[in-house]
C-alpha cells in the first residue's frame, strides 16, 4: 500500500520534472530574427522596400532601417512581437504598426522580409532561414592536458 | 507468548566449538521474568560466548553456529543477528560503549529509532527524509531515564560525560525499548564509582520489580550476592553451579570459579623453591598507562633463573607490567636489572640490556605479517645484537647475511616444530599456534637473559599450547634464562611457574608458590577487582 | 599442505595482487607494439623513444621507493625535491658554470637544499602519521606556488635565464644549450640507424637503482622495510620509527632533486613556475603500474613501471593517429594512470595507521 | 574504538576548549590581517571592492555550500565536487547547442546535469567506501580520473556520437567542443533578475534567493533522519553500524547530494562568468571552493553555513586585492597572482595539518591525563607505604 503510494508520488515527481523540461524547451527556445527592408519579387509582382523603418522589440529600439538594410534582434520563445514605424516616402508621415508572428522552432536564424510581411504575403514567403556562411578556419584549436599541464591562473 | 507457564528464558544443553576446541558444553539455564541472574567465571570460562549466542552475535554464525536450544517464553528461537534478538526483547549492554560522542544522551538513547514526522519530500525520496520529532525524543529519553532510576542529563553531550554516565546512557537506551524483557549487563560496574555502582544495583532491583529479567556479569561477587536472586558459575565452558544467591557466599563462589576439574590435576610438576636465588630484576613503584590495563604502584623482585608467573583477570593490569617495563606504553617508576638502572619508555635500552618480550598482541606487535619467517625471526637480533650481518669497509656497510638468517630460522623451525612450507613463507599464512612459535623463536634468537612472555597460549589450539609451554620451560632450564610469564589462565601458570603473582585492580595482591591451592589464588584474584 | 598446492595458491595470489587495471594496461601496451608496424609506425623510432623517455624519468620514479618502504605512502610531495633540483640547476648556471660540468655543480648545489627541505618535510610527516599522502600533495602544491613568487623575486641575473627586457624575473623555460644538455645522455651514446641509446643516463640510473637496492639490504634498509610493514613491531624491536621515516623522506627528496636534473639534461630545458606542479602524478602511477602497492615497492617495479608508462605515453599518439585518425593519447594516458592510482588507493593495506 | 571516539571528541575542558576554538579561528584571523594590510595598498575604490565581493558571493556561495554535506558525513573535504562541476558544464554545453536561452536554459541545464551528477556521485561514493580513511586523497585523484572521462566525452564523443549542431560550439574538425563556449544568451540572466542597485552596488537578488533556499534546505536537512544518520556515521561508523544504520549507503548518498549541488552551483557560477572554458573551468574550482570554506574557519570534520559566507568574503577580498597590492609593492603584477594561488594552497595545507595533528593531540591528551592521575595516585600510595 505505502510502497504503491510512494511509487505514485515518485512517478508524479518525475513527470513534473519532465514537464518542466518540456516547457523550458518551448519557452526557452532562442531565435535570432533578421529583418530585411528589401524589395521582394513574388510571382511577377515586386514589393518595394520602404524608405525607412524603425523596429522596436519589447520597448527598446533594435534597428533603424533605410531601404536595403538588414537589422537583427535576439528573442526567446515561440512568438515574436515587434512594432514597426514605417515611412513610405521621404517626408511622408510615418505609420506605426505592431505585428506578431510565430517563429518556426527549427530555425535558429530567421529572415523576415518587411515589405512582404506588410503586404500580407504568406509566412513561407516573407520568412526564410538564415544560413550563416561557413567560415573557413585553419587553426586547429589545441586542447589543454587534463592535468592542466599549463596551469593558467583562473579567476573565480 | 506461546504459553504463560513457560519460563521467560530457557537454555537447553547449548554447545559451541571454535575450530575444533569445545568452548561451551551442555549449558542448561532457566530464567523467570523479573529474575536477576549473576553470571560469574574466569576469563575464557565461556560467559561472553554464551551471551553472544543468546544475543545472536555475527561471529557465532560465522564460526558455524551452535547446537542446543534457546526457548523464549517456550518458543524456540535462534538469532542470526543482534537485531533479531533486540526484536525479541533481549537487550545487551557491552563493556565498550557504543555511543556517538557528538550526540547528547537523548539522541543516543533513540539512536536509529528516532520518532519522525513525515513530509512531502519524504513521499518522493523515502522515509529517511522524514524530519525528527525532537519533542518526542525528549519524552522517550525522559521516560527511560526515570525508568532506570538514575538521573543523568539527557541534554549533555556524550563526549562531555564522565564514564559512568556513558554507561547509564547505554542502559537507558536498552530500557527505552518497549519490547525489552531480558537485559544482559556485561561487567557494567567495572567503570563505575562506588556510589554509581550502588545506584546501578538499585536500578537493577527496580527493573526486576518491573518484571524485566537481568543477566548480570561481574567479578565483584558481593554485588552479585546483594542484587541477584540466583548465581550461575561457569568454568572451562561448563556451567558448574546454578544456585539461589541466598544459600551461598563469596568464598564458595570463588572456589567454584577457579577449582580445576579433576582430569587436569597432576599437571603440577617440579616447582622450585626460589627463595635462595639472587634477585636479578627489581621493579619499584611502577605505574603504566596502558589503556584497559593500567598498572598502579607495583613493586616486584624477580629471582635469577626462575619462571615467574603473573596472573589475574583481564583488565586488571597484568599485561601492563611487561608492556610498561619494555617501554611500549608510557610508564613511571624504577626498574633495576642486575644492579643497573633500566630507563623506562625506551625499548632499545631494554633490548640492549638483553631483555626480550613476546607480546600478547601477536598480529599487531609480534609479527611482520607480510614478511618472510626469516625476517620475523632474525630482525630484532639483527637490529639489537648486530647479528646476521656481514661487515664491509670496516663495518661502514652492514650487509644482511641471508645465509645466516636462513640457518637460524630453519634451526628454530624444526626445534619448535613450526608447520610451514619453508623459511621463506609469509608469516600471515601460518596458523595462530605456529605464529606464536615464530614469536618465541624471535625472542630466543635474541639470546636474552630475561624473557617476558605475555599470554603465550591465547587463541591457539591445545596441541600447540603444550608445545609452547614445553619450549618455554626447556629454554628456561637449559639456558638458565629468567622467564616472566603473564597469563590469564591459572592452570598453565601453575604448569610451568615456580612462583605466581596475582594482579588485581592494577596492584600485586599477593605472591604464592605455584603449588598453592586454587582457593588462595582465587581469593587474591578477586581481592581488589575494579 | 603439499608443495604444488601452495604453488597454485601462490600463482593465484600473484594474479590477484597483479590486479585487473595493471593487466589491462600491460595488454594495451603489447597491443600497441603489435599494431605499430601494422599501421605503419616505425617501430625502432618508437623503441628508442621509449628508451630515451625512460632515461629521463627513471630516477623520478625511483624517488618513490624509500618513502613507500618506510610506510609514508606514495610521495605526492615530489615537487618539493624537484624544487631543490631546480634551485641547483639555476644557481649552477647563474654562477657561470657551463658544459657538462654545470651538471655536477647543479647536483652539488641541489643536495643541501634537498637535505634541508627533506628534513622539514619528514618532520612534518612524522607529526601527521596516517594522513601523509593528502598533506604531501598539498605541501608540494604550496611549495611550488611559493617558488613561483621566488622565481620572480630572487636576484638572478644570467641573461640566459631572466627575461630580456625587464632584466629580472626568470623565464618559464630555459634552454640548456651550452650548459648540461645531454650531460649524461651523450656519454657512450649508441647510434644505430634511427635508434639512439643514451647509455650514460641509463648507467647513471642503474647506479642509483643499485645504490637503493643495496641500501635495502643493509641493517638500516631492513629496518626501513620493517617500519613500513609494521611500525609497532619495529618499535618493539627497538627501532626509532620517526628517525627511519625521516631518513626515507630525505632520500626520496634528494632522489627527486637529482631526478629532475637528469630529466632536464635529456629534455634540454629547465621548466620553472607551474611546471613541477603535476610531476608527482606520472611518477606515482608509473611505479604503481610497475606492480608496487601503497606500502610495497621494488626496483623491478620502478623499471617495469617506467617502461610501461612511458611506452603508453609515446606509442599511443602515433599508433592511434595512424589507426583511427584521432589523437586520443591524452585521454588514454589520464584515464590509465589515474585509474591505476585509484585502484591502488582502494586496496586494503595491512598495518596502516 | 575509544581511540576513534577521541578523534572526534568535542573537547570538554575549558582550557582545551579555548585552544581548540583558537586554532579554529586562527585562519580567518590571519586572512582578516592580510586583507587589512592589502586593501589600503591596493587602493581600490570601496564601491568597486564591495561590488566585486557581492558578485563573487553570488557566483561562488552555492558551490561552496555543496561541500558541507560530505563533511557532515565525516568524509572530509569533497575534492570530488569537480565531478558535479563537469556534469553542470555538460548540461550547459548541450543546452546552448539546443539554443535554449536565458533562465529556461539554466533550468534545463540543471535538469540535464542532475542524472549525470547522480551517476558520477554513486560511482565516486562506492570508490570512497573502498578507501575509508583515505577519502580525501582518493576523491582528489578521482577528480582527475573523471576529468579524463570528461575529456573523452567532450573532446571525442560530442559531435561524433552526441549530436552537436552549431559550429560556434564544435571544433572545426567536426567533433569535440571548442576551448571556450559562449553563454552570452544566458549571461547573468539570473543575476539581473530582480537585481537592485544600491548606490552603485548591484545586488543579484534572485541569485541570493536561490542561495538562501539552499541554506534553508541544509538547515532542514540536518533535522531529518538522513541528516541525523549522516552525523552519526560521520562521528563513529562502527557505532552507527551497530545501531543498524546502513553506513555505506549513507556515505554514498552524502557524496551524491554534494555532487548534484555542485553541478547546479557550477551552472550558477558560469551564468555569471558568461562563458565556459571547456577544459579548465572545473579544474581549479574544487580547490578554490575548499580553500574559501577553510578560510571561513571550517575544518575537515566541522563546517557550518557561517563558515561558507565568512570564507567567501575573506578569501575573495584577498583574491581581489592581492594582485594590485603585489603589483604596488614589487612592481610586478604576477607576484600577486601567484601570491593568491599560494595562499589558497597554503590554507588547505594548514587546515589539513591542523586536522591531523588535532587527532593525535586528542589521543596524547587522554594519555597525559591518565598518567597524571596515576602519578597522584602513586604519590599517595607512596605515602601509605
Amino acid at each position: 500500500m505505502k510502497s504503491k503510494r510512494r511509487l505514485l508520488f515518485r512517478t508524479g515527481a518525475l513527470l513534473l520534472v519532465l514537464a518542466v523540461a518540456a516547457v523550458m524547451f518551448v519557452i526557452g527556445r532562442g531565435h535570432t530574427v533578421y529583418f530585411d527592408n528589401k524589395t521582394m519579387e513574388y510571382n511577377g509582382q515586386s514589393y518595394e522596400a520602404f524608405y525607412k523603418v524603425v523596429v522596436t522589440v519589447d520597448g527598446e529600439q533594435v534597428a533603424k532601417l533605410s531601404a536595403h538594410d538588414r537589422g537583427m534582434a535576439d528573442t526567446m520563445g515561440q512568438n515574436f512581437r515587434m512594432t514597426l514605424e514605417i515611412t513610405d516616402e521621404k517626408g511622408a508621415e510615418p505609420r506605426t504598426q505592431s505585428v506578431s508572428m510565430p517563429l518556426p522552432y527549427g530555425m535558429d536564424g530567421v529572415i523576415v522580409n518587411l515589405p512582404a510581411l506588410m503586404n500580407g504575403l504568406p509566412g513561407d514567403v516573407y520568412m526564410t532561414e538564415f544560413v550563416p556562411a561557413p567560415v573557413k578556419e585553419e587553426e586547429e584549436e589545441e586542447v589543454p592536458g587534463a592535468e592542466g599541464e599549463e596551469f593558467e591562473l583562473t579567476d573565480v | 507468548m506461546a504459553n504463560e507457564h513457560a519460563p521467560l528464558l530457557e537454555l537447553k544443553n547449548i554447545k559451541k566449538n571454535f575450530f575444533g576446541n569445545q568452548v561451551l558444553t551442555d549449558i542448561n539455564l532457566k530464567l523467570e521474568a523479573g529474575e536477576v541472574l549473576g553470571l560469574v567465571g574466569e576469563n575464557g570460562a565461556g560467559k561472553s560466548t554464551l551471551m553472544k549466542i543468546l544475543f545472536g552475535a555475527a561471529d557465532i554464525a560465522a564460526t558455524g553456529g551452535y547446537s542446543g536450544e534457546i526457548l523464549l517464553n517456550g518458543e524456540k528461537v535462534s538469532f542470526q543477528t543482534p537485531f533479531e534478538a533486540i526484536e525479541a526483547g533481549i537487550g545487551m549492554v557491552h563493556q565498550e560503549f557504543s555511543l556517538i560522542p557528538g550526540f547528547d544522551a537523548a539522541e543516543n538513547i533513540v539512536l536509529n529509532r528516532e520518532p519522525k514526522k513525515s513530509n512531502i519530500v519524504a513521499e518522493v525520496f523515502g522515509d529517511r527524509l522524514d524530519t525528527l520529532d525532537y519533542q518526542q525524543i525528549d519524552e522517550i529519553a525522559e521516560k527511560s531515564i526515570e525508568k532506570m532510576g538514575v538521573s543523568i542529563d539527557k541534554k549533555m553531550l556524550i563526549s562531555d560525560m564522565p564514564v559512568g554516565h556513558k554507561q547509564f546512557t547505554e542502559i537507558a537506551r536498552e530500557l527505552s525499548k518497549d519490547q525489552l524483557r531480558l537485559l544482559i549487563l556485561d561487567e557494567p560496574t567495572a567503570v563505575l564509582t562506588e556510589h554509581e555502582a550502588e545506584a546501578l544495583l538499585d536500578s537493577i532491583r527496580g527493573m526486576s520489580a518491573r518484571g524485566i529479567a537481568v543477566i548480570f556479569i561481574t567479578h565483584r561477587l558481593h554485588e552479585i550476592l546483594s542484587v541477584c536472586s540466583k548465581v550461575a558459575v561457569m568454568r572451562d565452558g561448563v556451567m558448574v553451579k546454578d544456585v539461589p544467591a541466598k544459600d551461598t557466599n563469596v568464598k564458595e563462589i570463588t572456589r567454584w570459579m577457579v577449582g580445576r576439574s579433576v582430569d587436569e590435576d597432576g599437571s603440577l610438576t617440579d616447582v622450585r623453591d626460589t627463595d635462595g636465588y639472587r634477585t636479578i630484576l627489581k621493579i619499584r613503584k611502577l605505574w603504566v598507562d596502558m589503556p584497559g590495563e593500567t598498572v598502579r604502584n607495583v613493586s616486584l623482585d624477580i629471582k635469577e633463573g626462575e619462571i615467574f608467573g603473573i596472573g589475574g583477570l583481564a583488565g586488571q593490569g597484568k599485561l601492563g607490567i611487561p608492556n610498561g617495563v619494555m617501554g611500549l606504553y608510557e610508564a613511571g617508576g624504577h626498574v633495576e636489572f642486575d644492579g643497573a638502572e633500566i630507563p623506562l619508555n625506551d625499548p632499545k635500552k631494554c633490548l640492549d640490556s638483553s631483555f626480550a618480550f613476546v607480546s600478547e598482541d601477536r598480529r599487531g606487535v609480534g609479527l611482520l605479517l607480510q614478511e618472510s619467517l626469516e625476517w620475523n625471526v632474525a630482525f630484532p637480533a639483527m637490529q639489537v645484537k648486530n647479528e646476521f650481518l656481514k661487515n664491509y669497509l670496516g663495518g661502514l656497510i652492514k650487509w644482511r647475511d641471508e645465509k645466516a638468517i636462513r640457518e637460524v630460522t630453519e634451526k628454530y623451525i624444526d626445534e619448535l616444530q613450526i608447520k610451514c612450507t619453508g623459511s621463506r613463507q609469509r608469516a600471515r599464512e601460518l596458523s595462530g599456534g605456529n605464529q606464536q612459535k615464530i614469536c618465541l623463536a624471535k625472542a630466543f634468537a635474541l639470546a636474552p637473559r630475561l624473557l617476558f612472555v605475555s599470554e603465550p597460549t591465547r587463541g591457539i589450539d591445545v596441541g600447540a599450547k603444550a608445545l609452547v609451554l614445553e619450549a618455554l620451560k626447556r629454554f628456561n632450564r637449559e639456558k638458565g634464562v629468567t622467564v616472566v610469564m603473564i597469563s590469564s589462565e591459572l592452570n598453565e601458570l601453575k604448569q610451568i611457574c615456580d612462583r605466581i603473582a596475582m594482579v588485581s585492580g592494577g596492584r600485586i595482591s599477593g605472591i604464592l608458590p605455584a603449588n598453592a591451592s586454587d582457593e588462595d589464588f582465587g581469593a587474591l584474584m578477586l581481592s581488589r577487582v575494579i | 599442505m603439499t608443495e604444488n598446492t601452495t604453488m597454485k595458491n601462490r600463482v593465484v595470489e600473484a594474479l590477484k595482487d597483479f590486479g585487473l587495471p595493471r593487466l589491462i594496461i600491460t595488454g594495451f601496451l603489447l597491443l600497441l607494439l603489435i599494431m605499430a608496424p601494422i599501421v605503419g609506425a616505425d617501430l625502432p623510432t618508437q623503441i628508442s623513444n621509449i628508451i630515451n623517455r625512460f632515461s629521463w624519468n627513471g630516477i623520478l620514479v625511483l624517488a618513490m621507493v624509500p618513502m613507500v618502504h618506510s610506510g609514508c605512502g606514495l610521495n605526492f610531495g615530489l615537487p618539493l625535491g624537484i624544487i631543490s633540483g631546480l634551485l641547483g640547476a639555476t644557481m649552477s648556471i647563474e654562477f657561470g658554470f657551463t658544459g657538462a660540468f654545470s651538471f655536477v655543480v647543479a647536483a652539488l648545489i641541489a643536495t643541501p637544499f634537498a637535505l634541508i627541505l627533506g628534513v622539514l618535510y619528514g618532520w612534518l610527516l612524522n607529526r601527521i602519521k596516517g594522513g601523509e599522502m593528502m598533506i604531501a600533495t598539498y605541501v608540494g602544491f604550496s611549495s611550488v606556488s611559493l617558488m613561483c613568487m621566488m622565481w620572480l623575486l630572487l636576484p638572478y641575473h644570467s641573461p640566459t635565464m631572466v627575461w630580456g627586457l625587464a632584466g629580472k624575473g626568470m623565464r618559464t623555460t630555459i634552454s640548456l644549450e651550452g650548459y648540461y644538455i645531454g650531460a649524461l645522455a651523450d656519454i657512450l651514446k649508441i647510434e644505430i640507424g634511427n635508434i639512439s641509446i643514451p647509455t650514460g643516463s641509463i648507467l647513471f640510473f642503474a647506479l642509483l637503482a643499485f645504490a637503493i637496492w643495496a641500501f635495502l639490504h643493509t641493517k638500516t634498509g631492513t629496518a626501513m622495510t620493517a617500519v613500513g610493514s609494521n611500525p609497532a613491531y619495529a618499535k618493539a624491536a627497538g627501532i626509532n620509527v620517526d628517525k627511519i621515516r625521516m631518513l626515507s623522506v630525505v632520500m626520496s627528496t634528494w632522489l627527486a632533486a637529482i631526478g629532475i636534473l637528469v630529466y632536464e639534461q635529456g629534455f634540454g630545458f629547465i621548466q620553472l613556475y607551474m611546471a613541477p606542479f603535476y610531476m608527482a602524478l606520472p611518477a606515482v602511477s608509473a611505479i604503481l603500474i610497475g606492480g608496487a602497492s601503497v606500502n610495497k615497492a621494488t626496483i623491478m617495479n620502478v623499471i617495469v613501471g617506467t617502461i610501461l608508462f612511458q611506452g603508453i605515453v609515446t606509442m599511443t599518439p602515433t599508433v592511434m593517429n595512424n589507426m583511427i585518425h584521432m589523437d586520443m593519447s591524452e585521454v588514454i594516458r589520464v584515464i590509465a594512470s589515474m585509474g591505476m592510482i585509484l585502484f591502488a588507493l582502494t586496496r586494503k593495506t595491512e598495518a596502516k595507521r | 574504538m575509544n581511540e576513534k571516539m577521541s578523534n572526534f571528541q568535542i573537547p570538554s575542558k575549558g582550557g582545551k576548549e579555548n585552544r581548540f576554538s583558537l586554532s579554529q579561528a586562527s585562519v580567518p584571523l590571519m586572512f582578516i590581517l592580510i586583507c587589512a594590510l592589502c586593501i589600503p595598498i591596493a587602493g581600490l575604490s570601496p564601491s568597486y571592492l564591495i561590488n566585486e565581493i557581492i558578485t563573487r558571493m553570488g557566483r561562488n556561495s552555492f558551490l561552496i555550500l555543496s561541500l558541507l554535506i560530505p563533511i557532515m558525513a565525516g568524509m572530509g573535504l569533497n575534492f570530488g565536487m569537480t565531478l558535479g562541476a563537469m556534469a553542470g558544464e555538460i548540461g550547459l554545453i548541450l543546452v546552448s547547442d539546443w539554443q535554449i536561452v536565458g533562465i529556461p536554459g539554466m533550468i534545463l541545464a540543471a535538469i540535464v546535469s542532475v542524472p549525470i551528477s547522480v551517476l558520477l556521485g554513486v560511482f565516486c561514493g562506492n570508490i570512497l567506501n573502498k578507501a575509508k580513511g583515505r577519502e580525501m586523497i582518493t576523491s582528489y585523484i578521482m577528480s582527475f580520473f573523471v576529468n579524463g572521462i570528461y575529456l573523452l566525452v567532450v573532446l571525442y564523443l560530442m559531435g561524433s556520437v552526441i549530436p552537436i549542431k552549431h559550429g560556434s560550439i564544435k571544433l572545426p574538425r567536426g567533433y569535440g567542443i571548442r576551448n571556450t563556449v559562449s553563454l552570452l544568451s544566458m549571461r547573468q540572466k539570473l543575476d539581473n533578475l530582480l537585481a537592485i542597485n544600491v548606490s552603485g552596488i548591484k545586488i543579484p537578488v534572485a541569485t541570493f534567493i536561490v542561495i538562501a533556499l539552499l541554506c534553508l534546505f541544509i538547515v532542514w536537512f540536518r533535522r531529518t533522519k538522513l541528516g541525523q544518520d549522516m552525523r552519526a556515521v560521520g562521528q563513529d561508523m562502527e557505532v552507527a553500524r551497530d545501531a543498524g544504520i546502513d553506513v555505506e549507503r549513507t556515505r554514498i548518498i552524502s557524496i551524491v547530494m554534494s555532487t548534484v549541488l555542485a553541478g547546479i552551483g557550477m551552472i550558477i557560477y558560469l551564468q555569471n562568468m558568461g562563458n565556459i572554458a571547456t577544459y579548465s573551468s572545473h579544474s581549479q574550482i574544487g580547490m578554490f571552493c575548499i580553500a574559501a570554506l577553510l578560510v571561513g574557519g571550517a575544518s575537515v570534520d566541522k563546517a557550518s553555513i557561517g563558515n561558507v559566507f565568512l570564507g567567501v568574503i575573506l578569501f575573495h577580498t584577498m583574491f581581489i586585492v592581492a594582485p594590485r597590492a603585489g603589483a604596488y609593492i614589487t612592481g610586478d603584477s604576477m607576484i600577486g597572482e601567484y601570491f593568491r594561488v599560494f595562499m589558497s594552497y597554503a590554507v588547505i595545507t594548514i587546515a589539513l595539518i591542523m586536522y591531523e595533528t588535532k587527532k593525535r593531540r586528542d589521543k596524547s591528551q587522554t594519555g597525559k591525563e591518565l598518567a597524571a592521575a596515576q602519578q597522584a595516585e602513586e604519590a599517595e600510595a607512596g605515602k601509605e607505604a
